[in-house]
């Protein structure tokens, strides 16, 4: 009793208890999405439909879905290679296919892994480097860590102009080594920002293991050199993800600060699909076991059937967790998510690509 | 003193005082300007280009940053995606290296990877150039490394007029422009103009001025060795060569139309900066002038340049691996004569 | 296959390998060796260019270094002030950027600055080049800011037998060298070549080479756009011109003398390189011949380089914005009929 | 007593209780020759023998004092623009006038001051821009905590090499929001590198104070972020430093890795001699005041009159402390410390500044 009574504030307290059933079902769906277009993509790359390097978030969508969940739908965010889904998922709450949501749609997406003119950018930038004002999403370059001023001055400006909003930066463990890491988290601790990094780590920077990066276990600990929160979640628990940033996104909305949030998870696969069978060779067998084990959708559906959310023989429905991308199939995602992704796919495959004197083009704005 | 420079209502001012002005008044016009960099607030700047600004439009608008030049060019970017123009001072345009990163890659190419979606409004400014015992690190004139990146406008004036009517354009450009100014210039009295304000002050980008009028060969500068050149064009005259002075003022874009009507005319050409030699702009202009305008060419084209060397630190040693009026005479003789 | 090549004793090997023997060979020689970069050890690298490197020398000289392009260079600087040589790995020659100042101002200068006490002999390498889908950020020659800092030789091999014996050449050499693999002939079947080992291998800097013999027109290039201009250098001869196409493989320090010599045979320059034109070295070339060899010109030279533009993605802007042998060919049609 | 016992075993363990009388002397005269070099440049300017900027240590000497008295003459050091008497004092204990230790002679420190051929780097950069490899004295270049990468490269090495040797880097407090200060001790901290990271706070960066720096009051925590230790040392208590530095270096010299060590002083002028009158305006007259009070040679005199090792008279003899470089002579200073200064004046008045040609010599070295 005496320890359930102790227990009882804090769980009480936490984010997720704000949460209606429909909110856990939406985030469900989320992770099947997320999911579902890393298989897709690997499946229409294998059909030579798809060219270039895929840099999987497979059993990493907890990560992507329970940050972004509970942002408003002004907040900004900077996903990186390894976060193809938050690009379709920000603001996916207000509806996937809604329009008018701050976030990008699915087509836009699409348009961007087959370098069509329907991309955001024009295709003129490769994989994750896409971004839009609108959809408020820091456009990265492809050196890790080097969105985080930007965010940081994103909201410094947003907070000039009157506004509230926060930003949520995504960076692999690795690149936390890179030194715009370091300034811009001092300045956004100087200035109290509402900058929240997460630390996505999976424990291999390419082919480097964390012990060669940093010289403590956790990457959270970063935070104690600026005095600012460092929160360790569990990445293959969207719940609690969810937990952990929203925590970090109410002490910033409060004008606290920023806040580093590291997501323990686990790179399924290669660095990138051309990684594969070396990663096989330089990552010991045993920790692929034990990481493949834990599959978010899986932990998901559990946590839905214990607070009474969900039958398990409805759990048994979809079954996509604990399958590689070779072994999954369609009907083991829900229709309408298969259906959405389709049109992602159907509409970048029809959409044209850019002509080639878009090479030239916008180097500087004319309007001058 | 300051009264007898008000005789005739006329008071003239220093280069310095230009940029001043030129940033008070876009912060006054812009409320969306901002200004960051290391101890421009409080301190008012190391060379006081920024003096009194933060007291008149206040800290938040007037940042004093930690000594942390990548992340004060990437939020600078990041507050040009909402909606702000921003002025960024390197305490000398040497340290620009800690923040190379986030120019070339980040905020350089944002409008090109954008499709034009997001304008990077940013003008990246510090004291440059040698010739005051600086030594490597605050003495730079590395341009060359910004024209070769895509995306950055690169500017730098010789005159108080021409630095306040390029930094308001600058600061009313889209684009992110490198401002490079010449600190020898900064306090010199004998260059000191009466300026404009405003609209009337424009010097707009990419339009060259020529310095003075000649008609057997074209000197072509910007920054500090546009002196030197008209000091050459001096010498020259006393040797019976009539030289015309052009002040190309943007690097890029170039306005290299000035330069070719001036050959149609000179047939000769020398180009003065103080950059190392390799991959320098001198060399640029020479390469475009030869392509374009070789039939106008009755010599070789010829540049005057820092050697390739760093600049090193004592007089001698300074004066020897750089352009002066004397080594432009010389290589102006030697077009002349050719 | 491997046995098909093993006919007659020769074994062709290709670009990739023969950089990995050279590191390897010199690792083995000069036990004061050592190599840094991200992911080069336990995965051999992104492109397995260090491939079996750490087991056979050990992780304490063949270092997996955390994310940090500045720290690598700089750690690298003080090996060298202890007595190593340091081979340093960008994964992509793009990141290079985040060490920029590093390179420029620490090590470049170093020697200079301690009036020759010091040495750091280090090379700096990595894939670079476009033509292979790299975007922005995987497509990058950036060689030009690094030629415009006074303290770096600069190399650029186009072939396997170039790219082992220049490399020897960088790691015996006591100064910092920035080396640019071109990644797009890595596993380039058509180019494989013999190669030697150790001394007998050895390509020395700043020589350049006569990839193909001509009289009408001389083609200038490094690395991806040689093997251009020996395309184009065909289509001219079936149009009735024989072009000279000279690899300079090293651009800092430059050898002119291979150049003049062709001009003063052919009269006619095409400078060809896949950089941003302004800056770019093609442009250096260019003044440089302009100056030094005016005479020899009977026609404007001419540069074929990438346009004023990042390398963008989707294949059919990539190839407007870069060089081809088409685009050579014209320019040198132009330049033969003036 | 129970006090007193508590507090005995650690004092007992610190590193200044094997300091024999006339090491305590030594150090001692070390402040001297510090102060005097400060002074005495400003009075060579002041007479207009001596031309360029000054960044004046003035005040700060018992950082560098304290920080170097531990070290082994293989030991290396990188010193920047405020510790200019570091470079002739590395290795002092060893007889400042012996040409064989490992330090810089002042001959070759003020012929760098005057710009002289005798500079060890023949007067190519300035001020604090030179080093030595024989004097195991890292060169800087002007960029802020540029250093310390080559710092941690030079100690990797030497461990390679079969040494043992640490390496003391110094940094003002503003130079650690630098990214490459986070790089290179991440770096050393994965390698357990033998690297101590001495921390001159002086509460302002040129004319930043540091709550625009850094978000918190010690800048110790900065370690805390990479899991190493974070010391703090009253700065203008020489005995203090030397504690908390040779604590760090023992920590380091056993293999444990690296460390930080803050020192809290005052700066007792402007940033450079171009600033004092601006400084003035931007530093609060209170905070002048107390800073000033605190002088290092009055503090190191206090301590050695109450541990027995000089009278109060002869603590009055040489009364340099608590003067600026304006009201302290000659006399306020030991006559040996002032002839060791003025032979290096004199040297380098004499020297020949370098040959214009030189300009152009040593961009490559030529035996390649
Ligand atoms: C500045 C920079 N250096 C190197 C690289 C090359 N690179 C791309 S991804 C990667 C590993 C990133 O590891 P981590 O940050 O852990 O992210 P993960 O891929 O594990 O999600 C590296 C080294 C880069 N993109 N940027
Ligand atoms: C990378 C870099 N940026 C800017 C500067 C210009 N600068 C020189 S000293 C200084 C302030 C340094 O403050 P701090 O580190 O606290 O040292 P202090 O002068 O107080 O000893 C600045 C900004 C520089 N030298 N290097
Ligand atoms: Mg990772
Ligand atoms: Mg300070």
């Amino acid at each position: 009793m005496a320890t359930t009574t102790e227990r009882q504030p804090s769980e009480k307290s936490r984010p997720r208890d704000l949460l209606s059933p429909q909110d856990y079902q939406e985030m469900l769906a989320q992770l099947y999405l997320a999911r579902y277009f890393d298989v897709r993509l690997i499946k229409e790359k294998k059909r030579g439909r798809l060219r270039g390097t895929l840099y999987s978030s497979h059993n990493q969508e907890a990560v992507i879905v329970g940050s972004l969940f509970g942002l408003r739908s002004d907040d900004w965010i900077s996903p990186i290679h390894r976060d193809m889904p938050a690009f379709f998922l920000k603001d996916a709450r207000a509806g996937w296919r809604n329009k008018e949501r701050i976030g990008m749609s699915i087509d836009e997406v699409c348009g961007q892994v087959w370098g069509r003119a329907t991309s955001p950018g024009r295709a003129r930038d490769n994989w994750s480097h896409i971004g839009s004002t609108r959809a408020k999403i820091i456009h990265s370059t492809s050196m890790l860590a080097g969105t985080i001023p930007a965010a940081a001055g994103v909201v410094y400006a947003d907070r000039l102009n009157g506004g509230n909003s926060v930003v949520l930066t995504f960076n692999g463990e690795g690149s936390t080594a890179q030194g715009v890491f370091h300034e811009a988290i001092n300045f956004a601790a100087v200035h109290k920002l509402p900058v929240i990094t997460i630390i996505e780590n999976n424990h291999w920077a390419y082919g480097t293991p964390t012990e060669l990066e940093y010289s403590l276990p956790d990457f959270a600990r970063r935070a104690d050199g600026y005095g600012i929160p460092g929160l360790i979640a569990d990445g293959q628990d969207v719940l609690d993800v969810y937990d952990k940033v929203m925590t970090a996104v109410e002490h910033a909305r409060a004008g606290h600060g920023p806040s580093i949030v590291e997501c323990k998870t686990f790179r399924a696969y290669g660095h990138g699909d051309h990684d594969d069978d070396r990663a096989a060779k330089y990552r010991p067998a045993k920790e692929v076991d034990e990481g493949r084990r834990r599959d978010p959708i899986a932990i998901m559906k559990a946590n839905m059937v214990k607070a009474g959310l969900m039958t398990k023989a409805d759990a048994k429905k979809y079954a996509a967790e604990n399958k590689g991308a070779s072994e999954v199939h369609d009907t083991d995602f829900p229709e309408d998510v298969v259906a959405y992704l389709t049109e992602g796919v159907t509409s970048a495959l029809k959409a044209p690509v850019p002509s080639a004197e878009e090479g030239a083009m916008w180097v500087f704005r004319e309007d001058a | 003193m300051a009264s007898l420079m008000q005789t005739d209502a006329t008071i003239k001012k220093n280069y310095l005082t230009a940029l001043k002005e030129a940033i008070a008044e876009e912060m006054d016009r812009n409320q969306h300007m901002i200004c960051m960099g290391e101890d421009i607030g409080l301190l008012g700047g190391a060379f006081g280009v920024t003096d009194g600004l933060q007291e008149k439009f206040g800290t938040e608008r007037v940042i004093d940053m930690p000594i942390s030049e990548a992340c004060i060019v990437g939020a600078a970017c990041g507050m040009a995606l909402n909606g702000k123009t921003v002025m960024v001072e390197m305490q000398f345009i040497d340290f620009i290296s800690c923040g190379f990163d986030q120019i070339v890659n980040m905020t350089a190419t944002y409008h090109y990877r954008t499709a034009g979606e997001v304008a990077v409004p940013m003008v990246i400014r510090g004291p440059a150039g040698a010739y005051g015992g600086g030594a490597l690190y605050h003495s730079q004139m590395n341009e060359a490394w910004f024209c070769n990146s895509p995306g950055l406008k690169v500017v730098c004036p010789s005159t108080p007029r021409d630095a306040k009517g390029l930094m308001i354009a600058a600061l009313r450009d889209p684009n992110p422009v490198i401002f490079y100014e010449i600190k020898e210039l900064y306090r010199k009295r004998e260059i000191e103009e009466e300026l404009e304000s405003g609209d009337e002050a424009i010097v707009p980008l990419g339009k060259a001025s020529i310095s003075r009028a000649g008609e057997d060969v074209t000197l072509v500068s910007y920054g500090q060795t546009v002196w030197q050149c008209l000091e050459a064009a001096e010498n020259l005259s006393k040797e019976g060569y009539s030289a015309e002075v052009i002040d190309i003022r943007t690097l890029v874009p170039l306005d290299q139309e000035t330069i070719i009507n001036s050959l149609k005319r000179t047939n000769r050409l020398v180009v003065v900066n103080e950059a190392p030699m390799t991959c320098g702009f001198a060399g640029e202009i020479m390469a475009r002038i030869s392509q374009e305008a070789f039939e106008y060419l009755d010599a070789p084209p010829m540049r005057v340049t820092r050697m390739d060397t760093p600049v090193p630190w004592v007089k001698p040693l300074e004066l020897h691996v750089l352009p002066s009026a004397d080594k432009i005479t010389e290589a102006a003789l030697r077009v002349c004569k050719f």
